[in-house]
């Protein structure tokens, strides 16, 4: 498979097309009819998530490098270039957006029903948009892919949402408009600053990470504004509640992306950016405390209020909370095992949360409700449903065997060592997400049929098209639970990396022979 | 004093006594024709300030196409003064502050002299108007050699063109404009 | 398929015919067997109640047809068969082990599960002496009760999909006892909680089964979180998960009765403690019996709840260098033995008494293995899951019969209640005898659980040499031997002696169950009547043959603890003492009660005093009820939903800094007045501005 | 010689334009007092183009056109809300208002 990829020249154009196909995918849509766009989409992302499945046999996991990069200048005047490339944390990012993406637009199959052109169009810009983020390694570039999400979720929230629609779509653009906002004022000032020192004008992502350690007394302010916009994205409590609002009033597709791969942008801008930049700042002892503190009151905040959700779509997005506080404990206690995990946990989380708020969507299509009071006894009626709902259920609260263990586990036992308490308490967020997940799953799918609403939903199972969208993720959840391996092999470079970047340059030890060595690196 | 400034005089009294009128008239017909009678000391003025050409598309233009087209939509809509539509004394008072402001500003240009504006242009006292104003000698020359007109039409169809050519077009949107608006239906 | 012959065993085993034997590495059998029952009966309870989406609706429609036509017959095959198969799969290879040169374990390596830096965890499966016992137990026991289930849940709709739960609980329940590593076990304790949490949430339509299904799966995560941690720290400390690197290398890293392996085994313990329902994490077992009876038999009293014995038999070396730890697993083993058998004095439901019983009898086991007597322990687990399956079994026919009857008369009366049977020995003679077997092996006779329980009361009495609370213990298990005679027999006497209290319509419909479910509780009686023989005492004539199979595993734990057996009189007077205390209770309970005129369940007074903390399980539900759950729902959802996200972090910093805007702009607008003339004076004025500063400046 | 009396009388007429505008309310009095100032500044442009060259002629071309296109468009958006309010007094017209 390597070779037959070589031969065609893969790492030249792979991230070109997962850049500019989705985009022009737009163009015979706008054109086609409006009944055709759905089909057109599919095509599409299928195209692009099958040509992007490649990465996984041309990664060479063996390297922590940047690999398919490339440089083309955009505004070389300016220092900014179009620089990309993937390495172990990226990689798995990419594959999730690309695999994420056929998946909804088949969820969206019925349930788009207005202005069908223009939704799968703007689900094909994120799909560039979303692989741009992760692929960027310049600047300038990772900003602009960073804001160019926004805009379709903005749309597909704040057209094709639900009634409470405006509200959310406004908290949710304010509320990451701010927090990136910041993040373009310190990308400036610290490319205004490096240029001062080295004479050099540049947004290179490898060149700032070169001279980040001559930023002095400034570099506590970038880190502040960069964490500042992951954190809202990630979110970390206490910048979670546009989440519950944002997922609540978006269309199934929207939640699934949301959940599964923007999130993921604000934990991967921490991996890629915040902490590698200003590995002195983040990895102080009182950031590292407050980080590891959020992370923790995020994992318990999550599960506990999740579980006095009315609401099915609420529940879940604040079990992200509650799942995405894993991944930041994991970030910061940054050792191999750890890190690792907190990327195992935001792939799982992708799969499960994506297939969870699929079933919501496939459930809400059949009932128009996303209460709970309304729901009960369902495993009688629609049990295909009710089997998926559960696995899902399961893998998304860490049974071992399915994907979101592992990547908990991973997380849990790596952060122990050097944060035993906040690592115990975590360990208690397992508890809480059985309680809030299997109470949910009861309330939906068993104690009494009693609704005649319920009952009439007898021989309305999963069709075809809602399986083929939902089993993929199950084979998906299976699959890393049991062998994560090729997974864990192809990170764990890269993963390295990030735990060498983020011990502080600044530490100095004493060796035998009293000269000073840089610390171990 | 010549009888040039003379006359002068008589136009720009006449102008700022038909200004005044202007605005001070209740009826918008009256104001109307005060207009027209200050356009007509302009085009006086214009004439003794050699620009011939000018005050005669004065006339026809502005006194004659502008204003009726003006009086045709006062009449049109019947505004012919029944109430008044001045403000009170505060505003007078107010625009008279401004206004007069801007005016006396401005009016201290009246003994501003062709040397001045040679020195502004060189940043030299040394020099005069003669040896630098050399364009109002061309276009001197070019009045007497084709005429008022010709001197105008010249670098209107040559240098200034595509200007000319944009103020046509300014023009027809205008008048598409003005259909769309006033129409109630097309 | 096998091997290599050779060592010592190979003469005494030479008798056994090759095909019979099987080498360890075929043990992934054992767990794919029931793996694959489950895969298809899954696949049938789905296939039967709908579509079949996958395939053309032609085709579908027809297999539809064909499963719905033979799914019963299809299930009970393959349901019962993958797991006799199985059962078969584990005694060869019981067979095959014997003719392994080295009794050390022997680690099947299937594939490596988790490599991330130097932390190493193989999926990989371990036979050794240990877990061919509980694979034995396991496979043996649950082929009885998936035999006994075919006959118990015929009837059932969801007959495919019980026969798919049962075999995914035997496959994790094999995977817990052959995984090679803490975290490999950890897949099986999860998965028989997952495995039990869909079984006693079976009828899932009353919500009182699936509250009980939840309960336990969260009772058990709880339990689970101390596993983790215990996990975390072990790898910390040693880096690995490996029981065999595990066992070898912790006791060298760490000091003896040090607080690492205090925190480590008291960690583990309490994972024991929620899986095997001991105090405080046992209130999940009673509610548990909500699922069908034959799921009771297995999971709540034979199997799955042993794990954390197990956990702490395999991890015996641990226990044992903390001698605080293994105390304090001993104490709680038998104050909840105590507490338990109270509890069953006063229920009157069938399943709950056995219910209490068996989380009694767990205790037992913990004292056992807290003792340092880890063969006693698990020799008790093997006899325990002997007796109690029978019990369980034949309350499970007795309530068939009960269900039935009343079923006939179209009665609603509650079929489980001891208060409406009663006489049952004349309808039910079978069952009678082969429950009274089982009641006496509990209560302490000379069957089976009296050699088991009278061997970990034995040790318990000889540690109190060194440690003088097991003094303490030994007199609490001979009063909970005492009660538990006594509630067993008022158990007896109430279900099948005396009068009939069913009603006069519904007795005739009473009557012996089918074949299949009384022929595996011959077995079981069988079994129960002559199990105590696989570790019969010296004093009875036997080797402790159990004990020194053991002993590759016990080994390393008695270098650091040893309890020992009392000898000579000593020992006479202890068994004497024993053997009184389970008459006295027998007889106590059969008079008491059979004396006693009870009401049916209908017209029953409330319970009044003592009786009445009893019968409600002295409040202990009701207490963490107000202490945990309450409060915790409620400070999520006043405090933390609604107090901090939405008033705090909305309220104030995202509405307040919206707010903020909002006061800014109005600001604003009060200079949009929308009056042309202020906008011409606004205009006219910045003119004059500009003018002025030419002027000036020209 | 007639350059500094133009000015000035260009500034004069200019600064009663900017009173009418001012004081007055009426839409199309309005326009006319625009008007005014317009022919104000063209005057200046006539004055200064003796000594500056035509360009300052060709400009008063492009102010009348202008001047017209306005007149043309403005009077046109006079008539629209005269339709919908029955005036073209500025109190009633505060469409713009925040």
């Amino acid at each position: 498979m390597t070779d037959f990829l070589s031969s065609l020249g893969y790492a030249q154009w792979i991230i070109p097309v997962l850049l500019l196909v989705p985009v022009a995918g737009i163009l015979p849509i706008l054109l086609a009819p409006a009944a055709q766009a759905k089909r057109i989409a599919l095509v599409v992302s299928t195209v692009v998530f099958v040509v992007s499945l490649g990465l996984w046999w041309a990664f060479d996991a063996t390297s922590g490098n940047f690999q398919f990069a490339a440089t083309l200048p955009w505004m070389p005047f300016w220092g900014i270039y179009y620089r990309v490339g993937i390495d172990g944390i990226s990689l798995f990012m990419v594959l999730l957006s690309t695999a994420m993406m056929p998946l909804a637009v088949l969820g969206s199959w019925h349930y788009i029903t207005k202005a069908e052109r223009g939704y799968y169009a703007l689900l094909l810009a994120m799909t560039s948009g979303m692989v741009g983020v992760f692929v960027a390694l310049d600047l300038f570039l990772f900003y602009f892919f960073w804001e160019l999400i926004l805009i379709p979720m903005y749309f597909i929230i704040g057209v094709w949402g639900g009634p409470n629609r405006l509200y959310a779509t406004i908290k949710f653009f304010l509320y990451t408009m701010f927090g990136s906002l910041l993040m373009l004022v310190a990308i400036l000032l610290m490319v205004w600053q490096t240029a001062h020192t080295t004479g050099i004008v540049s947004f290179d992502y490898a060149f700032l990470l070169e001279h980040a350690g001559e930023l002095g007394s400034a570099a506590p302010w970038y880190f502040a504004a960069f964490a500042l916009a992951f954190a809202i994205k990630v979110p970390m409590v206490p910048f979670h509640t546009w989440l519950p609002d944002a997922h609540t009033e978006a269309p199934t597709a929207g939640s699934v992306l949301l959940a599964a791969v923007l999130l993921k942008m604000g934990t991967y801008g921490f991996l890629r950016f915040a902490v590698p930049l200003f590995p002195d700042v983040a990895m102080s002892p009182p950031v590292t405390a407050l980080f590891i503190s959020l992370a923790v009151i995020g994992i318990i905040h999550g599960a506990l209020v999740a579980m006095v959700q009315p609401d099915v779509k609420r529940l879940v997005a604040y079990s992200s909370v509650s799942h995405m506080g894993f991944a930041m404990l994991g970030i910061w206690a940054a050792t191999v095992q750890s890190v690792q995990g907190a990327l195992m946990v935001m792939i799982g989380h992708g799969l499960a949360t994506g297939a969870l708020f699929f079933l919501v969507g496939m459930l809400y299509e059949r009932r128009h409700s996303r209460m709970f009071a309304d729901f009960g006894g369902l495993a009688r009626v629609i049990p295909l449903f009710s089997l998926m709902l559960t696995i899902t259920a399961l893998a998304s609260i860490g049974l071992p065997g399915l994907s979101g263990f592992v990547g908990e586990f991973l997380v849990l036992l790596g952060s122990f060592e050097n944060h035993p308490w906040a690592t115990g308490i975590a360990t208690t967020g397992v508890v809480f997400a059985a309680a809030y997940m299997l109470w949910a799953v009861q309330r939906i799918i068993y104690n009494p049929l009693v609704q005649p609403e319920n009952k009439a939903l007898a021989g309305h199972d999963l069709n075809l098209r809602e399986v083929l969208v939902v089993l993929p993720l199950i084979f998906g959840m299976i699959w890393l639970g049991l062998y994560p391996k090729p997974v864990l092999r192809r990170m764990e470079a890269a993963a390295t990396r990030f735990v060498e970047f983020s011990i502080p340059r600044a530490v100095t030890v004493q060796t035998a022979d009293g000269s000073e060595t840089e610390g171990a690196k | 004093m010549t009888v040039v400034q003379i006359v002068f005089y008589v136009f720009a009294v006449a102008a700022v006594i038909g200004a005044i009128m202007c605005i001070t008239q209740r009826n918008p017909i009256a104001s109307a024709f005060w207009l027209v009678s200050v356009l007509m000391s302009l085009a006086g003025v214009f004439v003794l300030l050699q620009a011939q050409f000018i005050g005669v598309m004065q006339v026809l233009v502005y006194a004659g196409a502008i204003m009726v087209l003006f009086l045709f939509v006062i009449m049109l809509l019947d505004l012919g003064g029944k109430t008044s539509d001045r403000r009170g004394a505060p505003s007078w008072v107010l625009a008279v502050v401004v206004g007069g402001a801007i005016t006396v500003s401005m009016a201290q240009l009246a003994d501003y002299t062709p040397d001045q504006l040679a020195h502004e242009i060189s940043g030299s006292t040394e020099l005069n108007a003669d040896v630098v104003l050399l364009e109002g000698q061309r276009l001197q020359e070019a009045i007497e050699a084709r005429g008022v007109v010709g001197a105008i039409a010249e670098p209107l169809f040559g240098f200034y063109l595509i200007p000319f050519q944009i103020t046509g077009l300014l023009l027809l949107t205008a008048v598409v404009g003005a259909v769309v608006l006033a129409k109630r239906r097309i | 398929m096998l091997l290599t012959l050779a060592g010592p065993a190979a003469q005494a085993l030479e008798a056994v015919p090759r095909w019979l034997v099987l080498h360890p590495h075929w043990v992934w059998l054992t767990v794919a067997l029931p793996l694959a029952g489950f895969l298809i009966n899954g696949k049938l309870a789905i296939a039967a109640s709908g579509p079949v989406p996958l395939l053309p609706p032609k085709l579908a429609q027809r297999i539809t047809e064909m499963v719905r036509r033979y799914q019963h017959g299809i299930v009970t095959v393959v349901g019962t068969g993958v797991l006799l198969a199985a059962f078969v799969v584990s005694l060869m290879l019981f067979l095959g082990f014997q003719f392994l040169d080295t009794q050390s374990a022997y680690v099947l390596r299937l594939w490596s599960w988790i490599p991330v830096g130097r932390f190493q965890v193989d999926m990989a499966l371990q036979v050794d002496q240990l877990s061919l016992v509980m694979l034995l137990v396991v496979t043996g026991v649950g082929s009885l009760i998936h035999l006994f289930s075919v006959g118990y849940m015929r009837e059932d709709p969801g007959y495919a999909r019980y026969f798919a739960y049962l075999n995914l609980f035997i496959a994790f329940m094999l995977v817990l006892v052959l995984g090679s590593s803490f975290l490999v076990m950890f897949i099986g304790w999860e998965g028989v909680g997952l495995c039990s949490y869909l079984l006693i949430g079976f009828w899932f339509e009353d919500k009182a089964n699936s509250d009980a299904g939840k309960k336990a799966f969260l009772v058990n995560r709880i339990g689970d979180v101390g596993f983790m941690i215990a996990m975390f720290m072990i790898w910390t400390t040693v880096g690995s998960l490996d029981f065999s690197t595990v066992l070898r290398e912790l006791p060298a890293a760490v000091p003896v009765g040090g607080a690492l392996i205090t925190a480590i085994t008291m960690f583990l313990f309490l994972g024991a403690t929620g899986k095997s329902a001991q105090i405080p994490l046992y209130v999940w077992l009673p509610d548990a019996m909500a699922g069908p009876t034959p799921v009771s038999a297995l999971i709540h009293a034979a199997t799955m709840v042993t794990a954390g014995v197990y956990l702490v038999a395999r991890t015996g070396v641990l226990f044992a260098m903390a001698p605080i730890s293994s105390t304090i697993v001993a104490g709680v083993g038998v104050v909840t033995a105590l507490f338990a058998a109270s509890m069953a004095l006063r229920q009157y439901d069938i399943k709950k008494v056995l219910a209490y019983s068996t989380i009694s009898q767990l205790g037992y086991m913990f004292l056992g293995v807290g003792t340092g007597a880890f063969a006693a322990g698990i020799f008790h687990l093997i006899t325990h899951a002997f007796f109690k399956a029978l019990l369980f079994l034949g309350a499970g026919s007795v309530i068939h019969a009960m269900h039935h009857a009343y079923h006939e008369v179209h009665s609603s009366e509650d079929a489980q209640d001891m208060r409406n049977m009663g006489g049952l020995r004349k309808a039910m003679p079978w069952t009678t005898v082969l429950m009274w077997i089982a009641a006496l092996a509990i209560a302490g006779m000379p069957l089976s659980g009296f050699f088991s329980k009278d061997e970990i009361l034995a040790y318990a009495f000889g540690r109190g040499h060194d440690n003088p609370v097991f003094y303490l213990y030994y007199v609490l298990g001979i009063v909970t031997a005492l009660m538990t005679a006594f509630y067993m027999a008022r158990l007896m006497a109430m279900t099948f002696h005396g009068k009939s209290r069913t009603g006069a319509d519904a007795e005739p419909y009473l009557h012996e169950a089918p074949w299949i479910m009384t022929g595996p509780l011959v077995v079981l009686g069988i079994l129960t009547v002559f199990g105590g023989m696989i570790n019969l005492p010296t004093w009875a004539g036997g080797h402790h043959w159990l004990q020194s199979w053991l002993l590759p595993i016990t080994a390393t734990a008695e270098m650091y603890l040893r309890p020992e057996l009392p000898h000579g009189t000593t020992e006479y007077v202890l068994i004497g003492l024993a053997l009184t205390a389970a008459l006295v209770g027998l007889v106590a309970g059969y008079r008491l009660t059979v004396g006693q005129t009870i009401v049916p369940a209908r017209d029953a007074p409330e319970e009044r005093g003592f009786w009445k903390v009893l019968y409600h399980k002295y409040y202990v539900d009701e207490l963490y009820d107000a202490v945990i759950v309450r409060p915790l729902i409620l400070f999520s959802q006043r405090f933390l939903w609604k107090g901090v996200d939405t008033r705090v972090v909305d309220g104030v910093f995202v509405n307040g800094s919206a707010g903020i805007s909002r006061f800014l702009g109005q600001i604003g607008s009060r200079f949009q007045t929308g009056q042309l003339g202020f906008y011409v004076l606004l205009f006219v004025l910045g003119a004059l501005w500009i003018l002025r500063a030419m002027v000036g400046g020209g | 010689m007639l350059l500094g009396p133009s000015l000035a009388l260009s500034a004069v007429l200019f600064g009663i334009g900017v009173i009418g505008v001012l004081v007055r309310r009426n839409a199309i009095v309005i326009f006319m007092c625009v008007e005014l100032m317009l022919n104000a500044v063209n005057l200046s442009f006539v004055a200064l183009s003796q000594y500056h060259g035509v360009g300052g002629r060709v400009m008063v071309f492009f102010v009348m056109t202008v001047a017209a296109a306005e007149a043309a468009v403005g009077l046109a958006i006079m008539i629209a809300v005269f339709r919908h309010l029955e005036s073209v007094d500025l109190k009633n017209i505060n469409l713009l208002h925040g």
